[in-house]
């Protein structure tokens, strides 16, 4: 029975790690950005969302969520990301202190700026279903089956989308040799829009979702950021799959931590887990060299 | 120690699959000067790398004065006698040039924060002694690219090493400054120094060596006094290729007017080095025109900048109209679709990922029937449809990369350095590829080559590049009288 | 005694002395600082209430015929900026007190700052032990800070007495789970809770603490169920919204009372989409409901003034500004030990209760005293987006009322 | 006179002289940011030293800092020995502590060793809240004894504070080691083949800058009175340290304490504008990087280097 519970409760939270973090990594494999403002994002998608949902109602409040990740997605691409990527005066080795520095900035900005608009307080958004089911004998919200199911729709659509759509191929092939890619006549400049894009709109989901399961806030903002970056490491800088997996160990890490051992401790071991991982394997689960 | 400084034998190494170093052996003794050669990809700096410990060798041994120093920490290879000079360096921006030699002269200890006080007299003298008396107090980013170079060579033989490694001693220098340090590097056979040069060829460092070693894919192929190098046969094939022939067909440049593709005056700079200077080319349409010029030469410079790939100055027109302010996609969609050197292929994806990728723009039927073509034109690469591209081997994966650029139906073709790497079977195919190309398509080509024996039986025209410079422009049959001799 | 904090100065203070104090410093403004947390609901309520205040008592012709005057800074929840803000407002603009915060961490780095410039400090909101018995420990250093809200231990010590009538007379209930978070507040109040729940009539199966960052409560929940207890009593601050999120969402039969600072915030209904429904917890006061004269009047005024409803600390800290330049005001001059000395004597009847102040020789000196009479906090649920009071008994203004969900039932079988 | 205008080092003992003379001119609470500030100038400017010059990315100062202060405090409350003993251990087990970080990390690039600095972090921040009994968990720890409650004294203290380890930094970093660490960070293998142990030196640096970060947060702690972890450990306070050091000018070891400072009192003065104070900061330190990106000094110094 607690099995059974650590496996469905483990789940559903995990495929939320999974849908959160898989965006950030898409984002730095294609376009070696690691976007620290990663949990800005995601809050803004929330915060909006369900701001919105107060007037316009829940299905198109979580639409206006995730628009406005979408927008916050491309104003960090254009306004921080791309100007510190093009400036002839920071020397190139050097783009990546800059490009985190930079987002680090922008994500107080918009905590800050968010934090003065609609308090620190988190929010939720009402869940699309009410009521729980029976899960063989274990009481599960429908809402968190049907965001289960939604993370694994949504990370579904975007493995089609990459491997059955030519603009997905592109995005595959910058990720592994972007020069190969001009050759060919595509512009990095679309490949790096379009995976912004992606990006915002996976982000602003997550978000959204985040706020019907658990509720967010402003508060959560570094936090979110951490998880994200930590699972992207330890599945593998800009692997896809070793993100899905590396989602679950966590998620049901903490899981397992909270039941078995003790809900304080519930963030210690992943942690401990990813140093490990790291020192033994830098280039993550799935990761290649 | 029988007075050999340097002594190497039996070095091995493999980056992953791949045999990068097998079984190199070879010994300099004091006051000795060995040039190491061999075109891009035959290992000759990784053998720099493993001597240095920069690399780590899979098998071998390397003596420095008796000492086996092999599998060491390069810091302590350092430490027991070895400088080298590298090709790219990064000085420290905000030190005088004096601080930057002080600073190769200082202890390796954390616990004597300022340096010997007779450091700085001899920083001054060595400064002296390789030309930057002028520029003692200049800081890096405000010298002239010769002047770094000489600062890099000046560190390097401050802590007066037994055994001078340098990479490309001459690359990105004028005449002049060449002749410079040639005097520099043979005043080291006085001072009793072991030195290894290494260069792309013989021609480069044939007046300064003792014996030169020439490598190929890996292997020893050669070696002797720099004319026994030059004359013999497996070099002669390896940078030129075997008897020549030629199939012009000069009507094509008579026919006059407007070219496709016209490159006036164009150079190009890589920081401080020139790396391209004052070319001027043109190509008709349908026509094959090759660049022939030993590595180093400026054909993939040329290359990239006709692509927007690098900045450069100068005029390139495109069927007329000029290509300035185009991206490098752009021109690539524009119809000049180079295939590079490097390759660029995806190595995780499929062959047929690869060629489709290259029609993405296509009509679905376009593409399937561009497709049919190529893998006729390539049989290889049907068997190997559904294998990824980086488990190919590199002749098929050179193919692959041809194809896919073909993929684009491009207007004109850049073939950079199709034969780099390659066996010479391999060679006969890719040049049967080719013959077939220009019989049955009315395709226009730019191949840039080293092996002229390649590049010249498919050519309408060639351009000799040499130095950065075009050197020689002319009828591929006259090639061999007028350019042959002095190319190698 | 409508107006009781307008006639007290002219009753305790002889005439001549005010006269005096009037012509002295007619010009001078008696300044407070007041610190809060503008991004937080319960820290935006205390500058909010803080002006209010000052704007009433000035309408009024002001205490001993100074204006009173607030100077507002926000910390932004942070420790260091709490204590910046406070140097700010002791050496820069010249307050003769400072009242600050609904975080204990903040309120303990400013307690010995206050302590160091002779400040009269008063926090409306924190509500650790730490800071009153830190005052009894060394009490002529650290004699400078008040305690403006009841410490964890009264905190949990209202909840009890009002459990106690709520359900354990009420619904016949007889176990509970603690369920509070990781956090140095509520090592106090879990200890009290342990003491008193048992006298209460609730005996304590488990107690379970959790790591304050917690974002997914389904573990615990399940934890607690296992356990079958008739009622879980919280102790939570950082989280809030999410565990009563959850709670609705997973539809946990047990009903969930006590602490949770979150709730007691006017934004917690929208906040949580309504999910509160059926919490209970306790607080200072509650919109509408007549603590004494003058709450219903200030929590009206605040609403029409800000156009939502006063948070525990906009009490707290609207009594705060009154008693703090009434004590001024007695004390005829701004100097520090003259006012700590009138604090002490403090006998205000507030929007809370009646404030008086524990001596120096209780083990809370200068905490606010409990009790019936004095003040003792009220406990309500949130029934349709509502505040309604449930607890002490004669200001309540409606029933418990869980939602379907929630079996109470089973304490009966 | 017109000496000491000429030479930089005139110029700094001209500013430090000024800002000696501040207790004789503002209140006790500008002196009260200003102290704050020049801790924070040591906390950016041993940053940089690991930064700037090993070409380190830290994202951990605070783990060191936090060691420090807490190893300090702790000391104070418990052993009640003198603070000054108490600070010195503090700086060693933050030393020890970044040593035992950085032995492990070095093996690791860039991102890699950004990642385990930052999660040394927060595991120091849970096991703060694991252990309140000894550590006050969340809300912090009041220590028993403060180095002065005079502002004047406290500020002078701060301000030789800074001023003594801004020399030996700097110092430091004009030595023989920083000049080999200045050339490990731009190119470890160039670095390794004049003969330098670049590893070495990179531990040394990140013992270095340990012992300055352990020793300063010790000093924080004895000034503010309180150990917390939004005072020394939290995230916020890495954030305003990177950003401090990128906006003064990294490679410089003086710009850094100058962003530090600019950033505190700018945060300070902007305070008027309550909550948006830190946006309007970040806003600045964001304009900066993008149109100075070598910082504020390090902009001075480019110009200088091109003439």
């Amino acid at each position: 029975m607690l099995a059974l519970q650590i496996l469905i409760d483990g789940f559903a939270i995990s495929a939320l790690y999974a849908l959160g973090a898989v965006g950030f990594t898409l984002l730095f494999g294609v376009s070696g950005v690691l976007n620290l403002s990663h949990g800005a994002i995601v809050v803004v998608a929330a915060l909006i969302g369900w701001a919105a949902a107060s007037i316009l109602g829940t299905y198109l409040g979580n639409l206006v969520g995730v628009l406005a990740a979408l927008a916050a997605a491309y104003a960090t691409y254009f306004a921080v990301v791309r100007p510190i990527q093009r400036s002839p005066a920071i020397p190139r080795e050097e783009t990546e202190i800059f490009v985190l520095t930079g987002t680090l900035l922008w994500s107080i900005m918009i905590q800050v700026g968010a934090a003065w608009w609609f308090t620190d307080n988190p929010v939720t958004i009402r869940p699309l279903i009410a009521g729980v089911v029976n899960i063989v004998g274990v009481r599960t919200p429908a809402n968190e089956v049907m965001i289960a199911v939604l993370c694994w729709v949504v990370i579904g659509l975007l493995w089609l989308l990459v491997n059955r759509t030519r603009a997905g191929r592109a995005l595959l092939a910058a990720a592994i040799n972007p020069r190969g890619l001009v050759l060919l006549g595509f512009e990095l400049d679309s490949i790096y829009l379009l995976v912004w894009t992606i990006y915002g709109v996976l982000a602003g989901i997550a978000g959204v979702l985040l706020a019907s399961f658990l509720g967010v806030g402003t508060n959560n903002i570094g936090q979110l950021t951490a998880s994200a970056f930590s699972i992207v490491v330890m599945g593998g800088l800009g692997s896809v799959s070793g993100s899905l997996v590396a989602a679950f160990v966590v998620g049901y890490l903490e899981t397992l931590t909270a039941y078995l051992v003790a809900p304080t401790l519930r963030p210690v071991p992943a942690l401990l887990l990813l140093v490990l991982v790291v020192y033994v394997r830098p280039q993550g689960l799935l990761g290649r060299r | 120690m029988n007075g050999k400084l340097l002594e190497v034998g039996g070095l091995h190494k493999r980056f992953g699959g791949l045999v990068a170093v097998k079984d190199i052996g070879f010994s300099i003794a004091a006051g000795e000067i060995l040039g190491l050669i061999g075109p891009n990809g035959s290992g000759k700096s990784t053998v720099m790398k493993l001597i240095m410990g920069i690399e780590r060798p899979n098998a071998g041994s390397v003596r420095v004065a008796g000492t086996e120093v092999a599998g060491w920490p390069t810091h302590r290879i350092a430490r027991a006698g070895v400088g080298i000079v590298f090709q790219h360096s990064r000085p420290l921006h905000r030190q005088t040039v004096l601080e930057n030699i002080k600073l190769a002269m200082l202890p390796d200890s954390l616990l004597r924060l300022a340096a010997a006080p007779h450091v700085e007299a001899r920083a001054r003298e060595i400064a002296e002694r390789v030309g930057l008396a002028q520029v003692l107090h200049r800081h890096p980013p405000t010298l002239p690219f010769a002047d770094l170079r000489r600062m890099e060579l000046a560190k390097a033989i401050a802590r007066d090493p037994q055994v001078v490694l340098i990479d490309e001693p001459f690359a990105g220098l004028t005449a002049a400054e060449v002749k410079a340090f040639s005097d520099l590097i043979a005043s080291f056979r006085t001072q009793g120094r072991a030195v290894l040069l290494v260069d792309h060829n013989v021609k480069g460092v044939v007046a300064l060596v003792d014996r030169v070693l020439a490598m190929y894919l890996g292997e020893h192929i050669a070696e002797g006094s720099a004319a026994q190098v030059m004359a013999d046969a497996t070099v002669r094939r390896v940078y030129l290729g075997g008897a020549i022939e030629t199939h012009a067909r000069p009507e094509l440049d008579a026919r006059g007017g407007k070219p496709l593709l016209d490159v006036q005056g164009v150079s190009v700079l890589y920081g401080k080095a020139q790396a391209l200077q004052d070319v001027s080319l043109h190509v008709r349409e349908q026509e094959f025109v090759s660049v022939v010029g030993l590595n180093g030469a400026g054909k993939t410079t040329l290359f990239n900048a006709i692509c927007g790939l690098v900045p450069s100055s100068g005029a390139i027109a495109w069927q007329g109209a000029p290509l300035r302010g185009r991206s490098a996609a752009a021109i690539a969609r524009g119809g000049i679709v180079q295939c590079p050197e490097s390759r660029e292929l995806f190595g995780e994806m499929s062959v047929r990922e690869n060629l489709e990728l290259g029609g993405q723009h296509l009509t679905p039927a376009d593409r399937r029937s561009q497709l049919d073509w190529l893998f006729a034109l390539f049989p290889i690469l049907p068997q190997r449809e559904r294998q990824a591209a980086r488990t190919l081997s590199g002749g098929e994966q050179q193919m692959l990369a041809i194809a896919r650029a073909l993929m684009m139906k491009p207007r004109l073709l850049i073939l950079d350095e199709p034969t780099l790497g390659l066996a010479p079977v391999i060679l006969e195919q890719l040049s049967k590829a080719l013959s077939e190309l220009r019989r049955t398509t009315s395709i226009t080509v730019l191949l840039g080559e080293q092996n002229v024996t390649f590049a010249l039986p498919h050519a309408d025209r060639v351009y000799v590049l040499e130095h950065a410079r075009i050197v020689w422009e002319g009828d591929p049959a006259r090639f061999a009288a007028e350019a042959g001799a002095g190319y190698l | 005694m409508s107006k009781p904090h307008l006639l007290r100065p002219a009753l305790f203070a002889g005439a001549a002395c005010l006269a005096l104090a009037g012509v002295a410093q007619a010009q001078e403004p008696i300044r407070i600082g007041v610190i809060g947390e503008e991004s937080a609901v319960a820290g935006a309520s205390i500058t909010k209430a803080a002006q209010m205040a000052a704007d009433d008592i000035n309408a009024k012709g002001g205490i001993a015929g100074r204006k009173v005057e607030v100077i507002t800074y926000d910390n932004h929840s942070s420790a260091a900026d709490g204590v910046r803000a406070f140097q700010r407002a002791v050496s820069q603009d010249h307050v003769v007190g400072v009242i600050a915060t609904y975080i204990s961490e903040v309120a303990l780095a400013i307690e010995p700052w206050s302590a160091r410039l002779h400040m009269p400090f008063i926090t409306t909101g924190a509500a650790s032990n730490e800071i009153s018995k830190q005052v009894h420990k060394d009490y002529d250093h650290f004699k400078y800070t008040f305690h403006g809200w009841l410490t964890s231990a009264f905190i949990a010590q209202s909840i009890c007495d009002a459990q106690h009538d709520l359900l354990v007379t009420g619904l016949h209930m007889k176990t509970a789970v603690i369920m509070s978070e990781d956090a140095a507040w509520t090592t106090p109040l879990d200890e009290r809770y342990m003491d008193c729940l048992p006298k209460a009539g609730l005996q304590v199966l488990d107690h379970i603490r959790f790591n304050p960052d917690t974002t997914d409560f389904t573990p615990i929940f399940r934890q607690i169920e296992a356990k079958n207890p008739d009622v879980i009593v919280t102790g939570i601050s950082h989280v809030g919204v999410q565990p009563t999120v959850q709670w609705r969402d997973q539809q946990v039969p047990i009903p969930m009372v006590g602490q949770s600072s979150q709730a007691t915030t006017s934004t917690f209904w929208k906040d949580t989409n309504g999910a509160a429904n059926g919490v209970v917890t306790a607080s200072a006061a509650t919109p509408g409901v007549a603590l004494t004269e003058t709450t219903i009047p200030f929590t009206e005024a605040y609403q029409k003034r800000f156009g939502d409803s006063p948070s525990y600390t906009g009490y707290t800290t609207y009594d705060a500004v009154h008693y703090l330049a009434e004590a001024v005001g007695r004390a005829g001059s701004n100097d520090p030990d003259k006012v700590v000395a009138e604090m002490e004597k403090t006998n205000y009847l507030g929007t809370v209760g009646r404030i008086q102040f524990y001596g120096k020789d209780d083990p809370f000196t200068h905490a606010l005293k409990y009790g019936p009479g004095l003040v003792t906090g009220v406990t309500f649920q949130w029934q349709d987006g509502k505040q309604v009071t449930l607890w002490p008994a004669d200001k309540a203004n409606g029933k418990l009322q869980f939602p379907p969900f929630v079996k109470t039932q089973h304490a009966a079988n | 006179m017109a000496r000491i205008l000429r030479s930089p080092l005139g110029w700094i003992l001209l500013l430090l002289l000024a800002a000696a003379a501040l207790p004789w001119w503002v209140s006790a609470y500008i002196l009260g940011v200003l102290t704050v500030s020049y801790y924070f100038g040591v906390f950016a400017m041993a940053w940089d030293l690991l930064f700037g010059f090993a070409g380190e990315v830290n994202f951990g100062p605070t783990f060191l800092i936090g060691l420090g202060a807490y190893t300090a405090g702790i000391l104070d409350n418990t052993m009640h020995w003198p603070i000054l003993v108490c600070a010195a251990s503090g700086a060693l087990v933050a030393t020890l502590g970044g040593l035992l970080l950085a032995v492990p990390a070095l093996r690791l690039r860039g991102p890699y060793f950004g990642l385990v600095t930052l999660v040394a972090v927060l595991l120091l921040q849970n096991a703060i809240v694991i252990f309140a009994g000894v550590t006050g968990g969340e809300i912090g720890m009041n220590v028993a004894d403060v180095l002065s409650i005079d502002a004047a004294t406290n500020y002078w203290i701060g301000l030789g504070f800074m001023a003594v380890c801004g020399a030996l930094l700097f110092g430091l970093s004009r030595s023989a080691i920083g000049l080999i660490l200045q050339a490990s960070g731009q190119d470890a293998i160039e670095a390794a083949a004049l003969g330098f142990n670049v590893t070495k030196h990179k531990i040394a640096a990140f013992c270095v800058s340990a012992l300055f970060s352990g020793l300063a947060g010790a000093m924080l702690v004895f000034y503010e009175g309180t150990a917390s972890v939004d005072t020394v450990i939290d995230l916020a306070i890495v954030v305003q340290i990177i950003i401090a050091a990128v906006l003064g000018g990294r490679r410089t070891i003086l710009g850094p304490a100058i962003g530090a400072i600019l950033l505190v009192v700018g945060g300070e003065a902007l305070r008027p504008l309550g909550q948006l104070n830190t946006f309007v900061v970040s806003a600045i330190a964001l304009a900066v990087i993008l149109f100075f990106p070598d910082g504020l000094l390090g902009h001075v110094l480019r110009r200088g280097e091109r003439e």
